[in-house]
């Protein structure tokens, strides 16, 4: 039992991960019909935001300490950033501390921005192509991407750990009445769910309930008639890029206390990410967050030591063959619309 | 001739004349000069020239006629390696049993996954290919290893049984795949000047496979097979409704393009006894792709072209590095020099992926016919610039006449 | 005008021509050789084949900052480096038996397909005579056995699996590195001595056969101290979110957790049981401990400060303080500011090892360099006395357990040396049952 | 006994009775013109008769077999040929080549695995298409991509391919739908012309009553998914119950 429900815990936290992204995928693929391969990279310039900006918090001055030495004999370097100078050592380490959260703001303008460029410089010549070129030109987007990412920061992981306040774990299980050490959760982990589900909240909200979001969703169901109606849809879907994109660089920025973020985290997602989106049905948005929780949580069970033992290797293909029977059984995925992305 | 109609005889000629020529046009620099790092022309990128474009030709029969895009194709040419390797370490080193059951196992492999993939269309498609494809990678590089050898690949040992070859032993070096006793690693080297020249056996038996494998897709193309695919392509709601069962025909397409990637996947092992669980890797589907458009989607030489711009970037231009940037620029002043290789550098040797996705990306928006359509456009305003050029002509000659 | 121009093309062409007749074709089997690219024209090519791009790109730069260091010391450029400490004294920063050292790179992308496509034109095309490098066991086997057909030498560069020097030696390649058994070997004991032998412990394995060896190597040599064995599990090696997997451990009762992974995976699944709090838990009265078979420094720094406190094994650290270790990191430090990883000294020690036995022997003839290799004892190289072992062509030399430390003092100062395991708890018996299988035949000469 | 006989079909979608004991009967080589207001359950009806769905209850039978069940490549094998509302032709193909599909269809039945012979040398396949493209004046565009032409070639093309394959039954849904005047009596021309040498049964569904009174034989007017009256021409013109369910509808 206490098996189980950890799975499900863990299933919860990787399932918000892939709803995220998948969110924003299906965004784009429902307002603008684009499919968009480039989808994981964004998550990955999301992370590298909050590198980047726990980088520059910790642009530093180097002073010379002679009563040490480096590895070479010489005398040692010793580095001081400079908020530390500004606010002082403590405040300043604890805006270094807290450089990922902040980086939540600091990564929303620029995500923004990335996504309405690619949208108006590169998309935008796309909608009119067949699905396979839009496939193909972001998928050259994403290696491009990539590859200037790796150049600036190389190909090593690089580690950005949480605030202090959050690192740790907290016993779940003791809170619901098992024993000590049954149920262990860390508490990022919690953080990262709750902002997911605040995100995918949100980007509902705005989608039901502001005149922006009506317009929006009536032109995914129907463009022509929104255009008849003197609509201007399209910077419209402009901007909605530009949210999709955020919401994809959000989802990065708070996972990189989670896993250290490298180059090829978004491909590392693609894939996976398409198949959520996939199983949820192309263009519906609570579909793409339902089977990301779904495939989150059955991705955890499969990895069961007793599922494992009684199927060898099934942690290494649940996924791929959840897709296969979903959509051999219901072929438009769990909630799509018919005669989507079919031609 | 042939049964190929004027145009297609002349492609294919032309196709066979460079096959043969190759190991001299991709050898074009001496071997001392600054230019012998752009040699192509040794027998191990040769082969994978034409073993990968006999994988795009295939490819290319499926995505390029059908329309269907699979992101799977990859699981085919491992499928029909680890089957080579296998009939190379139980029967026997000779080449032609080993790529005859590669090309079956990976057509039989191909029956499964069509059948079941072809159920839909579009996107969902591709991710079915993809999902076998990924399925199959991460079996063979994990729970299969005693089949596939996981990580370290699928080799040759001493101790194989070879029941036609006769008895293994421990002692001495590996055996090595040939044809009735011509090994393909055997190669003649001919030196005139400066410049070397190297013609190696697996070369040309690969290339004389590719040869049949391009021959073979000229008479599908304009088969009537060929025309229901494109049909199928155009329009399928009206093939539905011409009284033609569509499944049949992609599938068949489907299994048609599965066996060359597997006779592909033969080859490479026949080439080099060794298969590897990351050749089936999506990427390495998607790379199949990238030739695929890179050349021309659709075209019969395209792939080809296609194939042999890919494997030229990964390994011609990764190998160059910045010593030999800094030995080309030398003759600049130091700071130009500097600054001229820092602005190349980021694009070649290691970067050499990032100039790939690049002219994939301008491929895609500037040319979506590919290098063919880039060179039917060159064609054309050339002819156009002749035909001005005789009209000129013309001009001065009834000029000169009066 | 056009006319006189037509007529110098016209010479140039039937010049062109007249010169090919002259230079009269030499046409000549590839077997007309003594062996593969024997060198002429008094230069040697050696060829480099690391991991340029894909996740293990910055170790592979790494290990390319090491060879064109050797390079450099093996022409007598720089300060000499390990030159000067080798207890041969064969090489004399002359080039190898006079040929001036010049290389060529490549790159693996950590495939061994890539890898076998990348070695073959070095040595179809460049004509190398030795091929080196390389960040995997996958693509160490790979280029080994491939270097073995064509007849060249291959000095292995990090590979850790005991299938290179086992089940798949070749006779034409060697290795410098450690292996699995010798982590398993080395940190038993200093895992007795920290956490005693009532243990219990669960291992995640990463889904490969460098997974399995080390794996096997690690439960073999602690049930021998009296750990307990509770649980192994394979992780997918394409496995980025190690939570499912790591979550279960402390309901098995278990209270070591074995990360048998290497990389991005060990980044990962290290920073993944830190989160989860395992190693603040008491289990079983005793405190949570983790342990990392394989360390490499260049991937702790991924880890950032999940490290510390947490031991595993290494090949070399540039905190050694032998007169080689310290010639190494300060020709190293200076030429690029910042110390060497294991993966750059292993690189460096397998260049000159070669250049040293191609002396000895007296000539580049690889079963020549074979023999001279062969049962090499040499000194001075950074691990103390070593042998090349003739039976399997593998280093036995102390192994490192290393720690991650507690208060680094720089971004480099990440582990240090607990204990140097003497060479002799690690050495094992060739025939082994964890090396057994495979054989290295004879050597090639190719030709 | 007429050769296409539609009995009793019922189609529910959801709450919707959009086929409500439709009975049919359309005699061989006649032409047989199917109306009603928008809604009227006109296409659902067409859908059940090429297999596209298949109805609640009531038989379809063609020829005296059922069509029931079976996938619309079987049904035109049956002799079925449809005509769609927007042309549906293979775009990317030439003329001849969309000619010659059918042909082969024809021939080879739905699947046939000739994928070494050259389509070049397939003579009778080339004259047959070529004979139709010559009897529709459209030879001079025969090396034309398809895609290219103007919307009233498309729909002769689309006819001419249903006519390649020698149908027993033509059903045509709405085929001047969007045209020009000019297209529309070219179209109107060519079902003439085909009416007139009597070898094929029409079925057509349309809007445009000039259309369906210069061709149809009989009429049968649908309306919320039942039939209202079936007859002549002439008399459904004055027939009360059309114009009631026509009221402000009628073209």
């Amino acid at each position: 039992m206490d098996a189980i429900i950890l799975q499900i815990l863990n299933g919860l936290d990787k399932g918000s991960a892939y709803a995220l992204i998948a969110l924003g995928l299906t965004l784009i693929f429902g307002t603008l019909g684009v499919v968009n391969f480039a989808h994981g990279a964004l998550f990955m310039i999301g992370a590298f935001c909050a590198v980047t900006l726990s980088k520059l918090l910790n642009a530093s001055y180097t002073t010379i300490d002679e009563t040490k030495t480096d590895f070479l004999g010489n005398p040692l370097k010793v580095e001081t950033p400079y908020v530390m100078d500004w606010f002082g050592p403590e405040a300043g380490a604890a805006i270094i501390d807290w450089s990922v959260p902040l980086a939540i703001l600091f990564a929303i303008p620029i995500m923004i921005l990335i996504g309405v460029i690619m949208e108006r410089g590169l998309i935008k010549h796309f909608y009119a192509r067949p699905h396979a070129d839009q496939i193909l030109v972001t998928f050259g987007l994403a290696i491009v991407l990539q590859e200037i990412i790796k150049y600036y920061f190389g190909a090593n992981p690089i580690p950005t750990p949480a605030p202090d306040a959050f690192t740790g774990s907290f016993d779940f299980g003791q809170l619901i009445g098992f024993e000590a050490n049954q149920i262990i959760y860390p508490y990022w982990r919690l953080v990262y769910f709750a902002f997911a589900a605040v995100v995918i909240g949100a980007v509902f909200a705005f989608l039901q309930f502001t005149t922006f979001g009506m317009v929006v969703r009536a032109g995914m169901s129907d463009r022509e008639t929104v255009e008849l109606l003197g609509i201007n849809i399209n910077r419209r879907f402009t901007i909605m890029f530009g949210i999709a994109a955020a919401v994809a660089g959000l989802a990065g920025v708070m996972y990189v206390p989670i896993n250290p973020p490298n180059y090829h985290m978004g491909m590392d997602f693609l894939v996976l990410s398409f198949v959520v989106v996939v199983v949820g049905g192309m263009g519906s948005l609570p579909g793409a967050v339902f089977a990301g929780f779904l495939l989150g949580i059955l991705e955890s069970f499969a990895s069961m030591g007793a599922v494992i033992d009684v199927l060898p290797g099934i942690n290494q293909i649940i996924i791929y063959l959840v897709a296969i029977v979903i959509l051999l059984t219901r072929p438009r995925g769990l909630m799509g619309r018919k005669g989507v992305m079919e031609e | 001739m042939l049964g190929l109609g004027k145009k297609d005889t002349l492609l294919l000629g032309i196709v066979a004349v460079l096959t043969i020529l190759a190991p001299f046009i991709f050898n074009p620099f001496p071997v001392n000069s600054a230019m012998a790092q752009f040699n192509a022309g040794y027998p191990d990128l040769l082969q994978r020239f034409v073993i990968f474009g006999i994988f795009a030709i295939g490819y290319n029969l499926l995505f390029g006629l059908t329309g269907y895009l699979s992101f799977g194709h990859a699981a085919f040419l491992g499928v029909g390696s680890y089957a080579a390797v296998w009939m190379f370490k139980l029967l026997s080193m000779n080449v032609i049993p080993a790529i005859a059951l590669s090309v079956l196992t990976a057509g039989l492999f191909a029956v499964l996954i069509g059948y079941i993939s072809l159920r839909r269309s579009g996107i969902y498609f591709a991710i079915l290919t993809l999902a076998f494809a990924q399925m199959t990678y991460a079996l063979a590089y994990s729970v299969l290893t005693p089949i596939t050898g996981g990580e370290t690949g699928l080799q040759l040992a001493l101790s194989d049984p070879r029941i036609l070859d006769g008895a293994a032993s421990a002692e001495g070096n590996l055996p090595v795949p040939g044809l009735f006793g011509l090994e393909m690693r055997d190669s003649v080297q001919l030196a005139v000047g400066d410049w070397l020249f190297t013609f190696s056996a697996g070369y040309y038996f690969s290339g004389l496979v590719m040869l049949l494998a391009f021959y073979l897709a000229i008479r599908i193309f304009r088969s009537p097979f060929g025309m229901m695919l494109r049909a199928i392509k155009s329009n399928q709601q009206r093939v539905n409704y011409t009284g033609l069962n569509a499944r049949p025909y992609t599938l068949a397409a489907f299994v048609i393009s599965g066996m060359y990637a597997g006779l592909a996947g033969g080859l490479m092992a026949a080439m080099d006894p060794l298969a590897g669980a990351e050749r089936m890797y999506w990427t390495a589907s998607g790379e199949v792709v990238l030739m695929t458009i890179l050349g021309g989607v659709g075209t019969l030489i395209g792939p080809v072209l296609g194939a042999g711009l890919i494997k030229y970037m990964e390994n011609i231009v990764s190998k160059i590095n910045s010593d030999i940037l800094h030995g080309w620029f030398a003759f600049m002043p130091d700071g130009l020099e500097d600054f001229i290789v820092s602005i190349i550098y980021p694009f070649i040797g290691k970067g050499w992926h990032l100039t790939l996705g690049i002219i994939f990306m301008l491929v895609v928006i500037f040319l979506p016919g590919g290098l063919v359509e880039g060179g039917q456009r060159i064609a054309r305003l050339l002819r156009r610039r002749k035909s001005d050029k005789d009209e000129d002509a013309g001009q001065a000659k009834t000029e000169a006449a009066e | 005008m056009s006319k006189s121009n037509l007529t110098r093309r016209g010479v140039l062409k039937t010049g062109t021509l007249a010169g090919a007749g002259l230079a009269v074709p030499t046409i000549f089997t590839s077997r007309a050789h003594a062996f593969t690219n024997e060198p002429t024209g008094g230069t040697v090519t050696l060829g480099f084949n690391v991991p340029q791009t894909g996740p293990y790109a910055d170790e592979g730069a790494d290990e390319l900052r090491a060879y064109e260091l050797a390079v450099e010391h093996l022409n007598g450029g720089g300060d000499g480096g390990m030159l000067n400490t080798f207890s041969s004294d064969a090489l004399e920063g002359a080039g190898i038996l006079g040929n001036k050292v010049e290389y060529v790179t490549g790159d693996t992308q950590t495939k061994s397909d890539a890898a076998r496509a990348s070695a073959k034109s070095m040595i179809e095309k460049d004509g190398a005579i030795m091929i080196t490098g390389g960040s995997s066991s996958g693509v160490a086997v790979a280029v080994q056995a491939l270097c073995q057909e064509a007849g060249v030498i291959f000095m292995s560069g990090l590979t850790h699996s005991n299938d290179t020097t086992g089940k798949d030696k070749r006779a034409n390649g060697f290795r410098h590195f450690f292996n699995s058994y010798m982590s398993g070997a080395a940190l038993a004991p200093v895992l007795e001595a920290n956490y005693g032998s009532d243990r219990k412990a669960y291992h995640l394995t990463a889904d490969y056969n460098w997974g399995y060896t080390t794996e096997e190597a690690i439960v073999s040599s602690t049930e021998a101290m009296g750990w307990e064995t509770v649980n192994t599990v394979k992780t997918p090696l394409t496995q980025t979110d190690f939570s499912s997997y790591i979550a279960p451990v402390l309901q098995s009762g278990a209270d070591v957790l074995v990360l048998n992974h290497y990389g991005g995976n060990m980044v990962n699944s290290l920073t993944n049981a830190v989160q989860f709090g395992l190693r603040d838990k008491m289990v079983n009265g005793k405190q949570f401990e983790i342990v990392v078979p394989l360390y490499s420094r260049l991937m702790a720094r991924g880890a950032g400060e999940n490290v510390k406190g947490i031991f595993g094994s290494t090949n070399w650290h540039w905190s050694l303080t032998d007169a080689g270790s310290k010639a190494f990191v300060k020709s190293f430090g200076e030429k690029y500011g910042f110390p060497p990883s294991q993966a750059a000294h292993t690189c460096y020690v397998q260049t000159l090892l070669y250049a040293d036995a191609v002396q000895r022997a007296g000539s580049f003839e690889p079963c020549a360099v074979v023999e001279a290799l062969e049962d090499f004892e040499f000194d001075g190289l950074g691990n103390g006395p070593t042998l090349y072992r003739a039976e399997d062509h593998q280093c036995f030399k102390d192994v490192l357990v290393v720690k991650g430390k507690e208060n680094p003092q720089s971004e480099f100062d990440l582990l240090e040396i607990v204990e140097k395991t003497p060479v002799e708890q690690v050495t094992y018996a060739p025939d082994h049952p964890q090396f057994s299988g495979g054989s290295l035949g004879t050597c090639n000469n190719g030709g | 006994m007429g050769i296409l006989e539609v009995k009793n079909v019922n189609k529910r979608f959801g709450g919707l009775q959009a086929l409500g004991d439709v009975n049919l009967s359309v005699a061989e080589n006649s032409v047989h013109a199917i109306i009603g207001p928008n809604g009227a359950g006109k296409s659902t009806l067409l859908n059940c008769l090429v297999g596209k769905l298949i109805p609640d209850t009531g038989s379809v039978m063609f020829d005296g077999q059922s069509v029931l069940g079976r996938k619309p490549y079987e049904i035109n094998q049956m002799g079925i040929s449809r005509v769609f509302q927007t042309p549906e032709i293979f775009g990317d193909l030439s003329v001849i080549e969309n000619m010659m599909i059918p042909c082969f269809a024809k021939r080879d039945g739905a699947f046939r695995m000739h994928a070494i012979e050259s389509t070049a040398t397939e003579q009778e396949i080339i004259d047959h298409a070529e004979q139709v493209l010559e009897e529709l004046n459209m030879a001079d565009k025969r090396h034309m991509q398809a895609a290219w032409m103007s919307r009233g070639d498309k729909r002769r093309l689309e006819i001419g391919m249903c006519l390649a394959q020698d149908p027993k039954l033509l059903l045509l849904d709405e085929p001047t739908a969007g045209m020009a005047r000019a297209d529309t009596n070219n179209t109107i021309d060519l079902l003439k012309q085909i009416r007139d040498e009597g070898k094929i049964t029409i079925a057509i569904i349309e809007h445009d009553m000039h259309v369906v009174f210069s061709l149809a034989e009989r009429i049968t007017v649908l309306a919320q998914g039942r039939p209202l009256v079936e007859d002549t021409p002439e008399n459904i013109k004055g027939h009360p119950k059309v114009r009631e369910a026509y009221l402000g509808e009628t073209a």
